[in-house]
């Protein structure tokens, strides 16, 4: 089962780790969230741009790509777009295996290719209304997504 | 031919998306980005960093050696920062 | 924040994991949930024994180790002893962090470590209330905890 | 010295804990455990895979050629399966 969403709305984090199931062979839940940091209160938070239709369907491809690589039950991802407060869960990505390892990796896996491969883009959303800059992508995003090719 | 922009190149540019007819020469994403950086200053600033720029076909990622001529969408926008 | 415990109690994942708690500067926040396999409908569940007092002590050991080689904010485990039925969580592990990999790393290492070091020990409780065997130990496991040692 | 046992180590000992004056040339827990097994056939079966056992003195693990004089409670037990 892969399940994932793009959504406006708050994240239920535990509803969306809870909607993995189980079944009697489930060992093991590894899950994800990524928040909305207020650095240092500057920030009231960040707007998120997005792709609609390929944001889904990338982070369905890249889902798919853990799944066939590791022996998971379940991944499920979803990832919200438009203004998101600071402390906001931005995304939630969780999985389910029989096993520690496999669910531990789809997991970061998961979350290293959405970083560099889900169309979204982050700008800053001051304390007084205003937009700051946008978020600049990070060399080491890239070098953690090279990782799983090279390693 | 439909052409989107994101993020900063749509700001850019000042469009979110267009239709635009490409000419024969253009065949690859890095052709279709070199021809736009010649149709405006707008363009020609979104653009400036070529190799920056990632490219969508019909909402899949190609690299700029890629040709784009059967697409119905195209998408130009700056590396991602989701997650 | 190392906040460690070992209770005979049901483990209220969500409640363990928001225990976390958050500040401005959390940008990631992983958790891993052990579960209770049924292996086929054959078991009612595992009995778990354990050393009182080394087991908290060991596991508190582990997470700040984990504490001192990543960059993260905090660190909760929670433990299950006794009776732990299929489908219920034995362990409950989560960290956060202002960036994802320090979380991801310090969650994997407090459960490789745990695996090996922790004192519990797993025997089978069989549908018909008879104890099967003691489940045996992994050399998968000491192969995990000694990937942290090496790499 | 009191002495723990757990798991399989504790169901074939047939005893979860016990006080022991410990004979003068007893120094490691190697030594312990080698001793131990000539004390009767339960801690004779309980201990037959020697390098197998685990121990901990004083709630910390310590290596079979680790000193255990000085401790106060020292426990055998198996391979931890626990997580």
């Amino acid at each position: 089962m892969i399940a994932v969403s793009v959504t406006s709305e708050p994240l239920a984090t535990d509803a969306i780790v809870a909607s993995l199931g189980a079944d009697g062979d489930t060992g093991a839940v590894a899950s994800f969230v990524g928040l909305c940091r207020g650095e240092g209160g500057r920030l009231k938070g960040l707007e998120l741009e997005h792709y609609p239709g390929m944001a889904e369907a990338e982070i369905e491809r890249i889902a798919a790509i853990a799944k066939d690589r590791w022996p998971v039950d379940g991944i499920v991802a979803v990832h919200r777009h438009g203004l998101v407060l600071a402390g906001e869960p931005i995304v939630v990505v969780a999985a389910r295996s029989r096993h520690r390892d496999a669910a531990f990796d789809a997991v970061r896996f998961v979350m290293d290719f959405l970083k560099t491969n889900a169309p979204f883009w982050k700008r800053e959303h001051l304390l007084d209304g205003t937009f700051g800059g946008w978020i600049e992508a990070k060399s080491r995003d890239d070098e953690a997504t090279a990782r799983w090719v090279s390693g | 031919m439909k052409l989107k922009y994101f993020a900063w190149v749509r700001e850019r540019i000042g469009v979110e998306e267009e239709e635009r007819d490409l000419p024969a020469h253009v065949n690859t994403a890095g052709d279709l980005i070199h021809w736009l950086k010649g149709e405006g200053e707008n363009y020609a600033y979104a653009l400036e960093k070529a190799d920056f720029i990632r490219v969508a076909a019909d909402q899949k990622h190609v690299r700029h050696d890629a040709s784009i001529r059967e697409a119905d969408v195209v998408a130009l926008f700056p590396p991602m920062t989701g997650g």
